[in-house]
């Protein structure tokens, strides 16, 4: 039943057996966590000046560049979770930016936003078929899809957009927009304390405010799947069943589960999901398709998806990590990334003391020293490189995965072939 | 023996060739659901691959992907997925630019000392994820996409002026290299130039077969990717298995741009082709992880890259090859399981009629036991 | 078999004379609102006006230059004259394809590497265009912070934020320019994002900037957006963005446009071939040729009288040479 | 092939049928047909006097009929709430009132099942019981068990027996599927024998002897694991001093481990799965490293040694999941033959392998130890169970091992392959091998090994005299009840299992 040549340990996170995981971070651990390093980012802001890290328009600009992310992240999890890899998500999301933009243009955002999911769930469709069908390796199935979803767009989009007013070859007419809101006076009164400049309550208030400040409707649908994938998958029937093809298909089958059925809903569910984000991309982030809009997005929500450990909690997790730093970028990247050193050296010496603690001095030693390379960074200089500013986001995925990744666990059938009736 | 070994060749090629007969009518519907003659293009790109420059053309980016192909399959042999040697092939090729550039040896130690900085680059950016990925369990899959990214920016940095950058109009290079670092090409007339290193292409894909099949290493490896259970109690360390391999995919990764950058630009520009590192995961997969089999898939990408620009001029999009090129790695893989299956089926059908028929290979001398075990 | 150029395209059978000027895009191609729309511009006019056959060529990606070389070859063959690389990708498929084809005049845009005969460098000031407006920016804002967008980390766009930031510092010394690129390769989309390039400009907005200059291609359009949604000044760039109807709704914030005319440039040459008298070597357009400069759609720019002047007299000063333009 | 042709059962209500045969005769195969996992050709199922066809698992269900299976079919990283109300979420839910439900039905059985834990945390005892939790769970009124007894020991069996005569009372209707006749006698009220996919014969157990079952089940006398004389030595082949293994957690997997293996010495571990084996299989190969305390080779400490020097010094190795650790399913049988020795000569000669000299010996082993294939070239996928494992000993012994790990080295073999295999080990025996067995079959146990030791909770807790111990005095051992030498004693207590223990024996 093993396919001979090709990789279905994909994502295997380790060699040990794993850790038990996920269930010991408790909640006021993780809230205690996030407020620490709240509190610390804080201090740098106050220390450096740049007022920029933590404003609200930084967190509004972080979360809409989250959410493509973050959404083809959903799609990888629900495809994972029944136990099929996902690598196609950038294929379905570039499905879902033209069909968005296409439907979008010619009658209306919303069903533009119907007509994307509907374009990457097709590409799910095709997914699903190839590797629940057929059994292929399921990254063969997601190379050969990304493939196929750009030569297939690049095709059509002449056919469909030249000759529009506004629309060319390689961009679509402009859709309308969507519409976004704004919670009028919490807004206003977290902008106002935002501004303040306060230690800590500043902060949060520039955090909280990023979420009720021109809000796209579509960001707000976005951000409510994440605890509806949660709820659907932890606490339904439906999930239940679905969770189980991914960890064991057979025991599955044998308490009735129509696993095929299964795997197809997740997959066309995981297209459908990378397909919003394409629509998100060519109705909310911009008004229009453009030729490589999703420039690897699919790849990055895959990286949140394992980051999170196959939970939607965590999968947010790391799509805002992702847009945090990516706006972090955008909005003054070197000042903020140079502020950003600061925070770094500080977080290593944290972790050197408490390594002292726990009595590993040669690691804490090490860590020490790190830390104070990272201070003389920031302290000689006064802005950073633009290419470190670029590197910052997948330097701090990298760093923040070392630190955590044996404490990961994919579904335990994930990626491997399932035949039905043919368990042992 | 011979009948399953012909059963096997037959089922190779069948195949293939049935899968791509399939995308080959699937491409020519996406033409006539166009509007557009479905057979011309075919007819067109198929002139093409006849003439002499088209080939040379074909035959020397094959060699790219070629190269790239081999390092990703290195990795897949064991179950390791290297989406990173995009990344590695362009570190190492613009690492091996600018040593070029600053170095002038002798050609008999330039060449080869230009190689080694290649495979080091490559290797060491992939050791990067071995390392992670053994001591830290970080899985090599988001360790490489994330590593392909930083390589971007390190190459943007290192194409500073200040640092090993040289500003050519708008473009920015590495400098022109030592011409002592220049491999010569094979001359073909009036066709061009086939680069020299499509023999290094050769060679590689010699050594990866002899590796594979023919050394202690190449079967743990393999073993390790058929099953790493299996690999770990008869001795392979997993751990160093999974660092060697990354290494090693790396620093062949590292070698996929050297035969357009020795052979043909002589500097690492913004022109530098980029991306080769991804199709390499699609051409591994066509090619079935092995040598010959991958020969096949880059000279089928290859035709399909160089022989569809010719589109353009008789009024088709050329954007029809990339759909073809996803529909044949689809259509071919999707066969590939199927005759598989298949096979193992029918095979293990036949084990056992040949040994309900009393076709057994140890039977004569074991007559006695068998009937004292019944 | 043959070569492809020697069994040609279908070429030889034609008259060499119906067939005039030929394009082949650089990645990005038709479409890109930018120097590639601009070339495609300069082959209509050609076409029109000289009533012979035309053709544009698009790219394929992640291609090299013996592919580029071979379009060339294959344009030539088939007896366009002139043959147009249109990026600095083409410079090495241009000084090849035209060693090849000494008969046929060879243009290439944004290069000014390849010398010979039969080739002409067709290159343009940017930073002189930029230097405007720089000017006009210094002039037109109240903060003393301006902002400059860029699209990707590339020399190109480097030319842009040198000439802009000299143009506003000349101007008035105690205005401050944020810069920010979006992308360091144009693979990650630098060039066309306008989310991306929106959050920019918001940023500096944020701090105060009330004039951006984007110089980053499609991405620009969100740069425009941004500065239109919180009532600052736009600077447009390539063409005249103020009379883009993608960008109507936010014309009224599209101060002006650093224009670079790819168009005229492509049409110039096409012209000299036409006229028999080809132009060669490095041709440049800049502000005395009147291929770059500042587009003076919108009224309030226009009527402006002294940012006129003020730019008058700059453009004055760099056209007589009294004040050289960086270009980096 | 065909697995299973004219099969004739049936099942009366409020009975338990036992289904008996060797191993591959077709039983599991026959009652995933009954269970709808697998379509038959022809023939027919009734159920209650209705002619019945299950396309899935979820029509037998809905017919009442549930499946233990013979391996567990439970999801590790969901809890055993969840594995249980999976695919019936629609009579409980999923929450609250399932909980409940759950409890209930632990309760009135005394499963003392826990349903919010992770099922990875559970043993196997109370794995079992959580699958028959799930049949019941689903009202099922026909319960198919596969060999459910396979990983218990005796105390833990009677416990089972006591719920299934329970069940039989209230007007449940039992298939029990096992290969311990003496179970068999005990619970059953019918007895049907399979062989080679088909239906042979019925019995009654009251009338019948588990010998007359036996020939009725292979059609020829069941051999014994004895062995005759005794060929231990005084050299010590192998010694284990004070060896600890610990969980990632700390948690002690193995502890205080000590014992030696002299030349010619087989020394039989016993246990139930899960209390250490495989941890300790791992240690002696190398596949995890000490805690503390040496291992010996000989003279040599081969405590740091890698796996592959190990075995190149002499340490063989059967494995217990020969699918897992023992083959490469889809490798022809010559590349099979080179796993493990792939340093070692005639696979290869310096840093080249040899597949020529390879396929020769290849061609050997499958001449010398009788291993059924048509070929060299087939791959091992393709060769049954036994015949997989044939070539897995063979394999092992060509390299004349000093020290042999055999674990489960007969397990899913059938008689004849079995007695091959016993005889393999006691050759080697008797010119000097050392052999550590482990196995779940007790008889093999105390018959094939010199001395015996019991291992629980990652210690040895007991050793006993394989000539004079009986396997309900090890059983108790292995549940940790005993512990110390254990002494044979000659008045044996009421034995749950023995044949003639009255039926439907109340609790
Ligand atoms: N569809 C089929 N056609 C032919 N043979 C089959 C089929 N399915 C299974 N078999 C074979 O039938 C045999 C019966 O296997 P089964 O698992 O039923 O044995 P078993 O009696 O349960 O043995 P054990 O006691 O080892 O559990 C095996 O050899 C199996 O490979
Ligand atoms: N589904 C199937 N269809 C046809 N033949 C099969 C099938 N499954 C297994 N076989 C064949 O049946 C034979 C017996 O395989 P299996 O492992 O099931 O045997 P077994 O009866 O368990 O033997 P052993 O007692 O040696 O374990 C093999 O030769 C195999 O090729
Ligand atoms: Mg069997
Ligand atoms: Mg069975």
């Amino acid at each position: 039943m093993t396919t001979s040549t090709t990789a279905t340990d994909l994502n295997q996170p380790s060699l040990e057996p794993t850790a038990r995981t996920g269930r010991k971070m408790s909640l006021p651990v993780l809230l205690l966590v996030i407020s620490g390093v709240l509190a610390l980012t804080s201090l740098v802001r106050i220390i450096t000046g740049a007022n920029g890290i933590t404003n609200v328009s930084q967190m509004s600009t972080a979360l809409e560049l989250a959410v493509p992310i973050g959404l083809a992240g959903l799609g990888g999890l629900w495809a994972e979770r029944s136990g099929v890899v996902n690598i196609g998500l950038e294929g379905m999301m570039i499905l879902g930016t033209w069909f968005g933009a296409w439907a979008g243009f010619q009658y209306g955002p919303w069903t533009g936003v119907l007509v994307g999911i509907a374009g990457g769930a097709i590409g799910g469709l095709l997914h699903a078929f190839v590797t629940v069908t057929f059994n292929v390796n399921h990254i063969v199935s997601g190379v050969a899809i990304n493939i196929l979803a750009l030569g297939a767009t690049r095709y059509l989009a002449p056919l469909a957009f030249e000759g529009h007013q506004g629309g060319s070859a390689k961009q679509s007419p402009p859709v309308e927009s969507i519409g976004d809101f704004t919670i009028p006076g919490l807004s206003d009164a977290l902008t106002e304390l935002n501004s303040k400049g306060w230690f800590f309550i500043s902060d949060l208030a520039g955090l909280l405010g990023g979420l009720v400040t021109n809000v796209s409707w579509l960001t707000l649908v976005a951000v409510a799947l994440i605890p509806a994938t949660w709820w659907i998958l932890w606490r339904s029937a439906f999930g239940l069943r679905l969770r189980s093809c991914g960890e064991n298909p057979v025991a599955a089958e044998s308490l009735g589960v129509n696993v095929y059925k299964y795997k197809y809903i997740a997959v066309i569910i995981s297209g459908g999901l990378a397909g919003l984000g394409g629509a998100f991309l060519s109705i909310v982030a911009n008004p229009f398709y453009l030729e490589g809009q999703t420039s690897g997005r699919g790849f990055i929500g895959l990286a949140a998806m394992i980051f999170g450990n196959w939970m939607p909690g965590g999968l947010a997790l790391g799509a805002g990590l992702f847009g945090y730093t990516d706006s972090l970028n955008l909005r003054g990247g070197s000042e903020n990334v140079h502020a950003l050193l600061l925070l770094g050296a500080l977080l290593l010496l944290i972790g050197a003391i408490w390594l002292a603690v726990r009595k590993k001095y040669v690691q804490a030693l090490i860590t020490a020293v790190i830390g104070v390379l990272v201070y003389a960074w920031y302290a000689t200089t006064n802005e950073v490189p633009n290419q470190v500013v670029a590197a910052t986001p997948y330097v701090i995925t990298l760093i923040v995965l070392a630190l955590s990744a044996q404490r990961l666990r994919m579904p335990k059938a994930d990626g491997l072939p399932y035949r039905k009736g043919q368990g042992k | 023996m011979k009948k399953f070994d012909k059963e096997r060749v037959l089922l190779a090629v069948a195949g293939p060739v049935l899968a791509l007969a399939v995308a080959f009518v699937l491409t020519a519907i996406v033409l006539l659901a166009s509007g557009k003659n479905p057979v011309e293009p075919f007819t067109i790109m198929f002139e093409q691959a006849s003439f002499s420059d088209i080939q040379v053309r074909i035959v020397n980016q094959a060699s790219l992907y070629y190269i790239a192909a081999l390092a990703v399959a290195i990795g897949f042999r064991m179950n390791l997925f290297n989406i990173g040697v995009d990344g590695q092939y362009l570190l190492g090729a613009m690492m091996a630019a600018i040593v070029g550039a600053h170095m002038d040896l002798p050609a008999f130690l330039q060449v080869p000392l230009l190689m080694l900085t290649a495979i080091c680059t490559g290797a060491f950016w992939a050791g990067i994820v071995g390392v992670l990925k053994v001591t830290r369990g970080v899985s090599e899959v988001v360790a490489s996409i994330m590593l392909n990214a930083i390589a971007t920016s390190i190459i943007g940095y290192l194409w500073l002026p200040n640092v090993f950058g040289v500003k050519v109009g708008n473009n920015n290079t590495t400098g022109e290299m030592a011409e002592s670092g220049w491999v010569p090409g094979i001359d073909m007339g009036a066709a061009g130039e086939i680069y020299g290193l499509v023999l290094l292409a050769v060679a590689l894909g010699v050594g990866y077969w002899v590796v594979i099949n023919r050394t202690r290493f190449g079967f743990d490896l393999r073993a390790s990717g058929a099953s790493e259970t299996a690999a770990a109690a008869s001795g392979v360390d997993p751990k160093r298995m999974i660092l060697t391999a990354m290494l090693i995919s790396g620093g062949v990764a590292g070698l996929a741009g050297l035969p357009i950058l020795l052979g043909d630009t002589h500097t690492y520009s913004l022109n530098f082709p980029t991306g080769i590192g991804f199709l390499g995961i699609g051409i591994a997969l066509l090619g079935r992880n092995s040598p010959v089999g991958i020969a096949f898939a880059s000279l089928l990408w290859a035709w399909l890259d160089k022989a569809s620009p010719e589109l353009d001029f008789h009024g088709y999009d050329k954007e029809i090859a990339v759909i073809m090129q996803g529909l044949i790695v689809l259509s071919v893989v999707v066969s590939y399981e199927t005759v598989r299956e298949w096979g193992l089926r029918r095979q293990q059908r036949r084990v056992g009629a040949e040994l309900a028929a009393g076709n057994v290979l140890g039977a004569d001398n074991n007559v006695k036991k068998e009937v004292a075990g019944r | 078999g043959g070569t492809s150029s020697e069994s040609g395209n279908g070429g030889d059978g034609e008259s060499k004379g119906t067939k005039g000027l030929a394009i082949a895009y650089d990645i990005g191609g038709k479409g890109d609102q930018s120097f590639n729309d601009a070339a495609y511009a300069g082959l209509q006019k050609a076409e029109k006006e000289f009533g012979y056959k035309t053709a544009d060529i698009e790219p394929t990606e992640g291609e090299t230059d013996a592919d580029k070389q071979q379009r060339l070859v294959s344009l030539a063959k088939q007896g366009y004259n002139p043959v147009i690389g249109v990026g600095y990708a083409y410079a090495t498929a241009v000084k090849e394809a035209a060693e090849q084809y000494p008969d046929t005049t060879f243009g290439i845009v944004d290069d000014s590497t390849v010398q010979l005969k039969n080739v002409a460098d067709l290159v343009f000031s940017e930073e002189q265009a930029s230097y405007l407006a720089g000017v006009a920016a210094a002039k037109s804002t109240k903060t003393n912070v301006v902002g400059f967008v860029g699209g990707v980390d590339i020399p190109l766009i480097h030319k842009f934020q040198a000439g802009f930031e000299q143009g506003v510092k000349d101007t008035n010394s105690k205005a401050k320019v944020l810069t920010q690129y979006l992308t360091q390769t144009a693979e990650e989309g630098g060039f066309s994002s306008p989310d991306k390039g929106k959050s920019a400009a918001e940023g500096q907005i944020e701090k105060k900037a009330d004039v951006v200059y984007a110089a980053a291609g499609l991405s620009g359009q969100g740069v425009i957006e941004a500065a239109a949604a919180n009532k600052v000044w736009a600077i447009g760039v390539d063409s005249d963005q103020y009379k883009q109807e993608a960008l109507a709704k936010y014309k009224d914030s599209i101060l002006t446009s650093a224009m670079k005319d790819v168009a005229k440039a492509v049409y110039n040459l096409a012209k000299s071939v036409e006229d028999g008298k080809p132009e060669t070597g490095i041709v440049r357009g800049d502000l005395k040729s009147g291929e770059v400069g500042l587009a003076v759609s919108n009224p309030t720019f226009k009527d402006d009288t002294k940012l006129q002047e003020a730019l008058e007299t700059a453009k004055e000063k760099i056209i007589s040479g009294e004040i050289k333009v960086k270009t980096s | 092939m065909v697995a299973n042709h004219d099969i004739h059962l049936t099942v009366r209500k409020g009975t338990v049928h036992a289904l008996v045969g060797e191993n591959g005769a077709g039983k599991s195969t026959l009652m995933k047909i009954l269970y709808g996992m697998q379509k038959p050709d022809e023939g027919t199922i009734a159920v209650d006097g209705h002619q019945v066809s299950f396309s899935s698992p979820a029509d037998a269900i809905a017919r009442g009929i549930g499946m233990v299976h013979q391996h567990f079919m439970l999801a590790d990283n969901l809890t055993v709430l969840e594995n249980v109300v999976l695919g019936s979420e629609k009579l409980h839910g999923i929450g609250a009132k399932a909980r409940r439900t759950i409890k209930e039905i632990s309760d009135r059985y005394g499963f003392g099942v826990r349903p919010d834990v992770l099922v990875e945390e559970l043993g196997v005892a109370e794995r079992q019981r959580v699958e028959i939790l799930k049949v019941l769970y689903r009202g099922a009124r026909t319960l198919i068990l596969d060999e459910p007894t396979a990983v218990l020991v005796p105390q833990e069996v009677e416990a089972l027996f006591v719920n299934l005569r329970e069940l039989k009372a209230q007007g449940l209707s039992v298939i029990f599927i096992s290969h311990k006749l003496g179970e068999v006698l005990s619970v059953a009220d019918e007895i049907t024998v399979i062989r080679r996919g088909t239906t042979v014969g019925t019995a009654v157990p009251a009338e019948t002897t588990p010998r007359q079952l036996a020939e009725l089940m292979v059609g020829s006398e069941l051999p014994t694991p004895e062995t005759a004389e005794s060929t231990v030595t005084d050299r010590a082949v192998l010694s284990v001093d004070k060896l600890r293994l610990a969980a990632p957690g700390g948690k002690a997997l193995l502890d205080d481990i000590s014992f030696t293996i002299h030349a010619g010495e087989v020394l039989g571990l016993a246990g139930v799965e899960g209390n250490g084996q495989t941890e300790l299989i791992d240690a002696l190969i190398g596949l995890k490293a000490a805690d503390s305390g040496t291992i010996r080779l000989a003279d040599d400490e081969i405590t740091t040694w890698p796996t592959r020097r190990r075995r190149e010094q002499g340490v063989g190795y059967i494995p217990e999941d020969r699918h897992r650790h023992g083959l490469l399913l889809e490798a022809p049988l010559w590349e099979n033959r080179i796993l493990g020795h792939v340093t070692e000569r005639p696979n290869a000669k310096g840093v080249w392998l040899d597949p020529k000299a390879a396929q020769e010996d290849t061609r050997r082993i499958v001449a010398e130890y009788d291993v059924r294939t048509p070929g060299i070239d087939v791959t091992a996928a393709s060769l049954s169970g036994g015949n997989q494992q044939k070539l897995i000993v063979g394999r092992e012994m060509s390299h004349q091992p000093r020290f042999l790990i055999a674990a489960h080295p007969t397990r899913g073999v059938d008689v004849g392959a079995q007695a091959q295999i016993w005889d393999q080990i006691r050759q080697a025996r008797r010119e000097g091998l050392a052999v550590l067995l482990i196995s779940a079959d007790l008889d093999e146990l105390i018959g094939l090994s010199d001395t015996l030791r019991v291992i629980y909770n990652g210690k040895l807790v007991a050793d006993a005299d394989p000539a004079t111990i009986t396997p309900e005095e090890l059983g108790s051992a292995m549940t940790g009840a005993a512990t110390g030498h254990l002494e044979h004693e000659e008045t044996p207590e009421t034995q749950g299992l023995a044949p003639e223990s009255p039926e439907g024996e109340a609790r």
